[in-house]
């Protein structure tokens, strides 16, 4: 039997770039099988997958290969189909769930809807059974109130709960290839495990094979039966999970594996943080949203993205911050560089040095708040929304330095030439427009426009969750090298525990705007109090083939605050405080 | 701030801006020398009409023209008294046409349901015209569609319209019997609806809707088109894409909702354009709408038939601003959920 | 490539994993946008001639009366509504050059217009470099030499003469000097007005948008007859006609800009959420600098689309004016003015001719478009 | 012939049920019996239905100047003849006599009788809420009122201390003051004869707050908008108003009969379509029309032509205008400008502006050459017609021009070649129009490149009529553009009112006509000498008995305007382009076009028109 999917030598260029971006890439998928797509960040994954749908960026060509599709279709080349058959194709027995969630959504339109809409392209479905189904796919992928879901705009959601939707959108209809382009990404552990568990189960039940574009080996260990590895536009080696994962033959792939970080085995713990000398001190902050209802007779909703949080963050530390996808980390952050202002009691003080008075960041008079922006940069979680899209790269990377009139043209130039060598960028893209870049390069870009101005204080949300393990080790490297040589210090948001556990100096652990659990990462990882961070933990998957973690039951391991012991239950109404259990670490529970 | 209490609070700010602007309107009735009655006995004398001098004089009494302005102004709005009583607009009482002799509510009650009548049909054609072409100039920019859209708009935009009604009246007449100038044949006016008259009307607006139409079908779909290419390139659109939706519902559902957004915040437009815009075109055309009546009123200082009618327009744009900014709020969320604290 | 004992692929193409960065070409990275911007507009073939064709059109405008055989009020009292001439090259099979035939006017009083006979037998050759009316060279210097005009006794009207016996031809050349230029300043003000006011309510929103909208609603609920009324009574009676223009068109664009404002404004209402202004607000961008930087430039296409669609409006608009006895009179020429006299009857029918202005606003403005839509293409992002 | 009498077809059916009486009993005892083969006209055949345009809702009122029914009116000699009254005698032009006609009824059948003329005296002009002000002025002598007397149902006098010697003509004019009113329609609105709780329901009804604004509101006889109201009028109004139709149908108790006895008018029905001016000369190109020529211009005569040439059912004929000229320029004596001021007042200046003006060239490029160049006075027909006035100062001799500008000191020029002001501005002579006439604007170009040439700069400044007009009696415009005198074709019992200082309505003067209107309350007395003149031989006019003396006053001031040039006339008698529908008869083929005396259409006595079932010229 012929597989299903069979690429062969595809080639992808761009108009006016002489060297193909996409060389030459050959694979196949079996029905029911998961080939994972792992690679250097911008070695024409996503270009690969979009080939497939033949949704490519208008400057960008097919020049050879064909794509057979097999299967309910029943053998047809992609590469050569009709338009008109094309879009029978999309989404009906090819899905795809896109990179950057955050953009891929229409802004007006509600996501019930746009999901909705795919069932009844394809199928002849009654509405309310439409909406049913999709309320109930919505329900898997893990929201926890999908009706709201249901009626929400994209804006309204956190960055975890729009890549879910987009997942409900891919597999709702059931198709027989689901690609998804590093679905996983902007989700917790937890959740990731939710997210994959059910794409195995879906695949299960109806045999759909799935092209798995990411960057965590723990993931391919524990989804992938097949591995292809790219650089450079090029396959490197593939083959399968297995033979790849545990004798990696080709160097590119021997260096890839060698970098891929993990929580490291005990150690001492560490000791807590000092708090003296503190940059930046977050006081009892809470935000509320209030949502607004469309129909005058409705009543507005209010959220509470975080509550009565209070984090410390020592001048030159590290402090990160992890947890459940929505659970007010990018609020928090949002709060932390005045972005956002915190409901009346909260306060946040900033001290760029230690010889000046503090700067309170939520009551900041003009010219203070001017000088704040130069100490206190942000990356952003969602790099592509954060950069104009009318702007060419130079121009975004220069204009913090142009803001603060730093520098004359030229040297502004040579300034974010060499800040995007040290992400590991090639300089002749500065001339591209945001749209033009990988998922991986802009957010490196992100963070080069941050390093830009020698801030004190980053606030990183999820600075690494696009890019390859070497890229990121690079990142990393890079970010310790600037806190050490000028005593940079970074509120460090991310999902991936092991990033975590490698750069922070402290861990604070978010559940539903709640900080649950904090204290430094050595301790945290080995000596976790907290039902929540336990299940975190053991929901991190392995780069080891050989240690499958059970999908089903980790996912189910963070369960609803009410499943939890009666000392750490909380509610809307009554919440435990934050009490030291042991020296430097903290937990929410009633002691 | 939810919308009802918006919508609450935008009648009230519109109550106060409309006082603003009465005042506004009576200031500029005023502005030029002069008034109707002076007007009005310089013409009589000067045609030798002696005989209607002593009923202009009449007049000038019998309306409080012979009083200070702001006085004027107070009885007018319905503040204060005027000669018999209190009677203004406040009151319902819209003044006396001295141009058409006529109470100003019964010229103007006719002329309405023309008016909007003739620019619905106007704005209908522009819709009907310039959304598709827009769509379709959009998505197969660079294309002839889209070459000879632009073409055809732009003929309508560069020909006065009154030249434009003149050639196609004439060469409408001569090749087509389509009737020249009117609203219907006048032997259907005040007559009740029926076949006969419904068709004499739709006869009649073909000109006039092509002619007040073409202008703005042109600029519509220009600026649609350009809006419309500014969003294909979103990621969102292909999303859409991938979901297997055709081109053309893809272009209308998403894009098409976000391009809309400049002209919904022109819906306030529309409406007094209804009244004002297509003054010219009436006065040339010969419709018997509000447009020719105003124009005629304030070339010869018909205070009360002019301000009701400006009185009137500035409503409609006030209701038209709050209309489109209402649902700009419900067409777009971001706006809406606007959560900026200021 | 290699295949591997168990099945697996590996590329054995040579791997280097320092070849990391390549050099970088400086000049193309330091080329300012505009360059860039030039470049792509370039391939964009329309545009480029819309664009080559306009700048020609302005750089006439000085040498209009060089150009023109006539002077734009010189009036031919043997040549009333002449039909356009042709410049013929062969006379009786023979190439003799660039001439015409010399014409007399017949009354014609039983249908009450002129007609004219050639005089076929005599051809008469133009004549170049030759004096004529005089004018003033970029309205400085002044002369009679014109480009070329009609040999004595014969005259030269590429697109006829007008109900006076002028050239209209000649008077679409110096018509364009006004309609070309006066017109665009209205379309100028009413623009900046109108992006300014509109992005400072869209942006900062709140108090200051409260003020703005009530201004703008105030302003668009008073129709602009009346005001033009009261204006036609108001403008001093020395002032000189484009004077009057002037004004005309600068309050044309005063009261032009609301609408335009209120686009900008809800455009920026939904843009200012967007996380890329965050985080240029963030980064401590004043507010002048959001809204050049970041949210015009997304705002682009539609005022490139508007600006179009102002120019006829704006070249019209005086046609419509004078019907309230406000639009610009003789002896100023403009193509509105020309339009104004052509609208009658007599003149689709009888005189088609002296409705030609139409001809060069249908260009300009198509012209103008075709530029605005290659502006727009090359600052398309993804079209890159 | 009215034992000869017929009944008409359109009303067999109403006389047959008893609706209507017959024929005989509706036609006065004594019927104006009109002579047709005197006039050159053929009998005509009742029945049919005249179209006809304006162009303005109000312009129904064109039917009380087209029927042209007056207690005396001009015939088409401009002799005064009696009409509704069926004779008159004047003595000593202070006492005026006029029987009416007995058995002449409204046309709602009531008779029409003294008491009419009593209830417009007793209960109209003299009731203080209807005439506010009185008297109304042009029925006063030296400002006093006439004493009026009713001898009999018949008859009506009006009799003045001092001679009121346009009384006739005001009664004949296109909009004449109406002296009599149908009493007995309108007393039910009168509060001295109505009761007072049906008036109030009324006044509700018609939404107005007094009686007498009802009272005024239904008294409309010029405006001939309320259907109700009887009239003496060829035809009355059967519409509604504000329709862009209205329909008149023949008045069945019409005075005027042919000699063979068949009732006037002629025509059954007119429609009078309102149709916005621009269309007029399309519609009449498609042959919507029976008789136009409101709406039709000069310029409009190729399309007619064309439309003729193309079969259409009409001709064109071209009738001449009344006005004394086409166009005219007025410098204005009282311009606020001290300088300007003193130099129009120069007659030199004004001279020297007219001679710089090629009349030919206008005519030729205008009208064809069919005007008559010339300045404004007394037009060819008129008995007063003199060419030496038509000729004087107003011929093209630029030399001369410049000389007398010269003499006048304007030496000075700009390197343009303006000549400078004494107060060294350059010589922009500034001149507003009611930029209603394309031809004005036309000929104001052509004008602006002769006076180029003996260095005056012209400003033409398009306005609006009521704004012009403001500003010239203001003092605030230069000049201005309009018609000449309306009436051009003055006999000796023409007021010569309008060529002296009399009305701010001459744009040369308004100060100095403000002043007498005003007896000196506003406005400036003239000072001038010519000025004086005129009005000195206007009041000697008016006292004057003999024609022979008006006639000698009349021809003074005509030379006075010729050689003072108050007003600058370009052209006269422009052709006004008249549009006759095949079929219709007696409609004159050279005719003049004036509004007064004239009435437009009316002096020519439509109600003579008539309708031949066959087309004749086919
Ligand atoms: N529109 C475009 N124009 C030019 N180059 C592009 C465009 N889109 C992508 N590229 C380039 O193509 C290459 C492959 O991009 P692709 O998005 O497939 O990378 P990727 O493997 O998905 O990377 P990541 O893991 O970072 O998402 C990158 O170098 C990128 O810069
Ligand atoms: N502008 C907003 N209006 C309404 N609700 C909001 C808004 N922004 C965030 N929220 C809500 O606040 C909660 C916290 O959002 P936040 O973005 O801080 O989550 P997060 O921890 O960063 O999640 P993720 O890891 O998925 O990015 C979410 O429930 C989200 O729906
Ligand atoms: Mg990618
Ligand atoms: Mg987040």
């Amino acid at each position: 039997m012929s597989p299903l999917l069979t690429v062969e030598d595809l080639t992808i260029g761009f108009r006016n770039s002489p060297a193909p971006v996409v060389n030459g890439v050959s694979f196949s998928v079996d029905q029911g099988e998961t080939l994972a797509l792992v690679g250097e960040s911008g070695s024409g994954k996503t270009l690969s997958c979009r080939a497939l749908l033949r949704i490519l960026p208008r400057s960008a060509t097919i020049s050879s290969g064909e794509m057979i599709l097999n299967g309910r279709a029943g053998g047809i080349d992609l590469a050569t189909l009709s338009e008109r058959r094309m879009r029978g194709v999309r989404g009906n027995f090819v899905s795809m769930i896109f990179q950057e969630p955050m953009r891929s959504l229409s802004p007006l339109h509600r996501i019930g809807n746009q999901v909705v809409e795919v069932l009844h392209l394809h199928q002849t479905i009654s509405k309310s059974a439409a909406r049913q189904l999709v309320l109930d796919t919505f329900d898997r992928v893990g929201f926890p109130d999908p009706e709201r879901a249901y009626d929400a705009y994209p804006f309204e959601m956190s960055g975890g709960m729009r890549q879910r939707a987009m997942i409900a959108m891919a597999i709702v209809s059931k198709p027989d290839i689901l690609i998804a382009d590093e679905p996983t990404t902007a989700l917790d552990v937890t959740t990731q495990a939710q997210v994959l568990g059910l794409i195995k189960e879906v695949q299960r039940e109806i045999g759909m094979a799935v092209i798995l574009v990411t960057h965590d080996l723990g993931v391919v260990a524990n989804m992938a039966e097949k591995v292809v590895v790219m650089h450079r536009g090029r396959v490197m080696e593939s083959g399968t999970a297995q033979a790849v994962l545990t004798g990696p033959a080709h160097p590119y792939t021997q260096k890839l594996f060698a970098a891929a970080p993990a929580i490291p085995a005990e150690t001492q713990p560490a000791p807590p943080m000092p708090e003296t000398d503190l940059i930046l001190d977050i006081k009892s902050v809470t935000k509320t949203y209030t949502t607004r209802a469309g129909v005058p007779w409705k009543a507005d909703v209010h959220v509470q993205a975080c509550r009565n949080v209070d984090l410390k963050l020592p001048r030159g530390k590290t402090l990160a911050i992890v947890g459940e996808s929505g659970s007010g980390k990018t609020t928090c952050a949002r709060i932390a560089l005045g972005a956002e202002r915190p409901d009346d009691g909260g306060e946040v003080i900033f001290s760029p040095d230690p010889a000046q008075k503090p700067i309170i960041v939520n009551r900041m008079p003009k010219a203070e708040r001017f000088a704040f922006q130069r100490k206190a940069q942000m990356v952003f979680q969602d790099p592509y929304s954060s950069l104009s899209p009318r702007m060419r790269v130079i121009d975004a990377l220069c204009e913090p330095l142009e803001i603060h009139g730093i520098g004359n043209r030229s040297e502004r130039r040579d300034r974010t030439v060499e800040m995007l060598r040290t992400v590991g960028l090639n300089p002749d893209m500065l001339n591209r427009y945001p749209h033009a870049f990988s998922g991986g390069q802009r957010q490196r870009l992100s963070i080069a426009r941050a390093l830009t101005l020698d801030p004190a204080l980053i606030v990183c949300d999820e600075p690494t969750s696009a890019l390859d393990v070497s890229v990121q080790e690079q990142i990393l490297n890079l970010l310790e090298d600037i806190q050490e040589k000028s005593n940079l210090s970074y509120l460090f948001i991310s999902h991936d525990l092991a990033v975590v556990a490698r750069i922070a100096d402290e861990v604070a652990v978010m559940r539903s705007g709640l900080i649950v659990e904090q204290a430094p990462p050595e301790t945290l990882f080995h000596n976790p109090q907290h039902p929540y961070t336990k299940a975190l933990l053991a929901a991190q998957p392995l780069p080891d083939i050989a240690r499958p973690i059970n999908l089903k039951l980790v996912a189910q391991g963070a369960g609803a605050p009410d499943s939890w012991p009666d000392r750490f239950r909380f509610d809307d109404m009554s919440v435990p405080t934050l009490a030291e259990v042991e020296p430097g670490h903290k937990v929410r529970c009633n002691v | 701030m939810n919308i009802l209490k918006y919508t609450i609070y935008r009648t009230m700010t519109m109550l106060l801006t409309l006082l603003v602007v009465s005042v506004m309107i009576f200031a500029i009735i005023n502005l030029p020398p002069g008034d109707y009655l002076s007007n009005q006995i310089a013409e009589l004398r000067a045609t030798g009409q002696a005989e209607g001098v002593a009923k202009a004089e009449f007049l000038r009494q019998e309306y409080a023209l012979d009083r200070p302005l702001w006085e004027q102004y107070l009885i007018w709005v319905g503040f204060a008294p005027g000669p018999n009583g209190f009677s203004g607009l406040l009151q319902g009482d819209f003044g006396w046409s001295f141009e058409f002799d006529q109470p100003v509510s019964d010229i103007v009650g006719d002329a309405l349901w023309l008016t909007v009548l003739v620019n619905l049909a106007a704005i209908l054609f522009v819709y009907m015209v310039a959304l598709p072409l827009g769509v379709v100039a959009a998505a197969r920019s660079k294309s002839w569609v889209d070459y000879s859209a632009a073409f055809v708009g732009y003929l309508g935009l560069a020909t006065p319209n009154f030249l434009l009604a003149l050639m196609l009246f004439y060469y409408g007449h001569k090749y087509l019997g389509l009737p020249i100038g009117g609203l219907m044949d006048p032997q259907f006016e005040g007559e009740p609806m029926s076949w006969p008259k419904v068709k004499s009307i739709l006869i009649h607006l073909i000109v006039p809707t092509f002619v007040i139409g073409t202008s703005g079908a042109a600029a519509m779909m220009q600026r649609l088109r350009a809006n419309l290419l500014d969003e294909l390139g979103k990621p969102y659109v292909e999303t859409a894409r991938a979901k297997g939706l055709s081109p053309a519902r893809m272009l209308t559902k998403y894009p098409l909702r976000m391009a809309f957004n400049p002209f919904v915040a022109d819906i306030g437009n529309l409406l007094p354009a209804m009244v004002s815009g297509s003054v010219l075109v009436s006065v040339v055309l010969g419709l018997q709408t509000i447009g020719p009546a105003l124009l005629a009123a304030l070339k010869s200082q018909d205070q009360f038939l002019a301000g009701f009618v400006l009185m009137f327009v500035a409503f409609l744009t006030l209701v038209g601003t709050m209309i489109s900014d209402l649902l700009l709020m419900l067409l777009d969320p971001r706006i809406r959920y606007g959560g900026r604290d200021q | 490539m290699t295949r591997l004992p168990d099945g697996r692929y590996v590329d054995d193409a040579p791997y280097d994993p320092q070849d990391d960065l390549q050099r970088l070409e400086r000049a193309d990275m330091d080329a300012p946008g505009w360059l860039l911007v030039w470049r792509k507009f370039k391939t964009h073939r329309l545009g480029l001639l819309s664009g080559v064709f306009l700048l020609l059109s302005y750089l006439m405008l000085p040498f209009a009366g060089f150009i023109a055989p006539y002077t734009p009020n010189e009036r031919n009292a043997d040549y009333l509504y002449s039909p356009p001439q042709m410049v013929n090259f062969f006379h009786e099979g023979r190439f003799v050059g660039p001439h015409v035939y010399s014409r007399t006017a017949i009354a014609d009083l039983e249908n009450y217009r002129w007609s004219y006979e050639e005089d076929r037998s005599t051809p008469m050759p133009l004549e170049y470099f030759c004096t004529g009316g005089s004018y003033r060279l970029a309205g400085i210097i002044k002369t009679d030499r014109h480009l070329f005009c009609a040999p004595e006794g014969a005259t030269i009207f590429l697109f006829g003469s007008d109900r006076l016996g002028r050239d209209v031809f000649s008077r679409i050349l110096y018509g364009a000097q006004l309609s070309l230029t006066v017109g665009l300043i209205g379309i100028t003000v009413s623009f900046i007005l109108g992006i300014g006011f509109g992005s400072i309510a869209g942006y900062f929103g709140g108090k200051v948008d409260w003020i703005i909208q009530r201004a703008i609603e105030i302003l668009r609920s008073l129709p602009e007859l009346p005001l033009w009324l009261a204006l036609s009574a108001a403008v001093p009676s020395n002032w000189g006609p484009v004077a009057v223009f002037f004004i005309i068109s600068l309050i044309l664009g005063i009261l032009d800009w609301p609408g335009l404002a209120r686009a900008v404004r809800s455009k920026f209402l939904s843009l200012r959420e967007e996380e890329y202004v965050r985080a240029a607000e963030m980064m401590g961008a004043s507010s002048g600098r959001v809204i050049r930087r970041h949210l015009l430039p997304n705002f682009v296409s539609h005022l490139i689309a508007s600006a179009t669609l102002s120019i006829p409006a704006m070249i019209l608009g005086e046609t419509a004016l004078s019907f309230l006895g406000l639009g610009l009179r003789a002896p100023a020429v403009s193509w509105g003015v020309m339009l104004n006299d052509a609208q009658n009857l007599a003149s689709i029918e009888i005189y088609p001719w002296t409705a030609i202005p139409m001809l060069p606003i249908i260009i300009v403005v198509l012209a103008f478009n075709f530029l605005g839509d290659g502006l727009r293409d090359s600052l398309d992002p993804y079209e890159q | 012939p009215r034992d000869t009498l017929r009944e008409q077809a359109f009303f067999e059916e109403r006389v047959a049920a008893g609706d209507l009486p017959p024929v005989t009993e509706r036609v006065p005892l004594e019927p104006w019996v009109v002579d047709l083969a005197a006039k050159g006209r053929e009998p005509g055949k009742p029945g049919g239905t005249l179209r006809t345009m304006v162009s303005r809702s109000k312009d129904v009122r064109q039917m009380v100047v087209y029927g042209y029914s007056r207690l005396v009116g001009y015939d088409e000699n401009y002799n005064l003849v009696p009409d509704l009254v069926r004779d008159y005698e004047v003595s000593e032009n202070r006492r005026f006599t006029f029987h009416l006609r007995k058995g002449h009824k409204w046309s709602d059948g009531h008779p029409f009788t003294s008491a009419d003329f009593a209830y417009y005296w007793n209960n109209v002009v003299n009731n203080d809420k209807l005439s506010p002000n009185g008297v109304p002025e042009s029925l006063r002598v030296n400002d006093l009122p006439p004493r009026v007397s009713f001898p009999d149902a018949h008859t009506v006098i009006y009799e003045w201390d001092a001679p009121h010697p346009t009384f006739l003509r005001l009664l004949a004019q296109a909009a004449p003051p109406f002296i009599y009113r149908p009493a007995h329609y309108l007393k039910q609105f009168h509060a001295d004869f109505a009761d007072p709780e049906e008036l109030s329901k009324m006044q509700r009804a018609k939404r107005v707050r007094t009686w007498a604004a009802l009272h005024n509101r239904v008294d409309e006889m010029y405006k001939f908008d309320n259907p109700e109201l009887p009239t003496l009028q060829p035809w009355l109004n059967t519409s509604e108003t504000g329709n862009s139709r209205a329909t008149f149908e023949r008045n069945p108790f019409f005075h005027r009969v042919d000699s063979n006895g068949v009732q006037l008018p002629y025509i059954d029905q007119v429609e009078m379509t309102i149709v916005s001016g621009g269309l007029v000369a399309a519609k009449t190109n498609a042959g919507e029309t029976d008789l136009q020529a409101r709406g039709l211009s000069f310029r409009d005569i190729a399309i007619l032509k064309k439309g003729e040439n193309d079969g259409a059912n009409y001709r064109t004929l071209l009738w001449a205008s009344g006005a004394a000229s086409q166009i005219a320029i007025y410098p204005n004596l009282n311009f606020n400008d001290p300088v300007w001021r003193e130099l129009l007042r120069d007659v030199r200046v004004r001279r020297a502006l007219s001679l710089s003006i090629d009349r030919h060239m206008v005519n030729r490029a205008l009208y064809f050459g069919l005007g008559k160049e010339g300045g404004m006075t007394a037009l060819s027909r008129s008995p007063f017609y003199d060419a030496a006035n038509v000729r004087s100062w107003s011929y093209y001799d630029p030399e001369e021009a410049n000389r007398l500008l010269d003499e006048v000191g304007l030496t000075d020029r700009t390197p343009d070649g303006i000549r400078l002001l004494p107060d060294g501005r350059p010589m922009e002579f500034v001149i507003e129009t009611a930029g209603e006439r394309q031809e004005v604007e036309n000929a104001l170009q052509i004008l602006s490149d002769t006076w180029r040439d003996v260095g005056v700069k012209m400003i033409m400044r398009p306005l609006d009529r009521d704004i012009l007009r403001n500003r010239v009696f203001a003092g605030l415009s230069m000049a201005a553009v309009w018609f000449g005198w309306d009436n051009g074709l003055p006999d000796a019992n023409t007021s010569p009112d309008y060529l002296a200082p009399r009305h701010q309505e001459f744009f040369a003067w308004p100060k100095w006509g403000q002043y007498f209107q005003t007896h000196g309350a506003a406005g400036e007395a003239p000072d001038q000498e010519p000025v004086q003149k005129l009005m000195a031989l206007s009041q000697e006019w008016e006292v004057a008995t003999s024609t022979a003396e008006r006639s000698r006053i009349w021809r003074e001031m005509l030379a006075i305007h010729a050689e003072q040039v108050y007003g600058i006339g370009v052209l006269a008698e422009a052709p006004q382009p008249v549009v006759v529908s095949n079929r219709l008869r007696n409609v004159p083929e050279k005719a003049t076009w004036t509004w007064d005396p004239g009435a437009h259409f009316g002096m020519w006595r439509p109600d003579e028109f008539f309708f031949d079932p066959i087309d004749t010229t086919q």
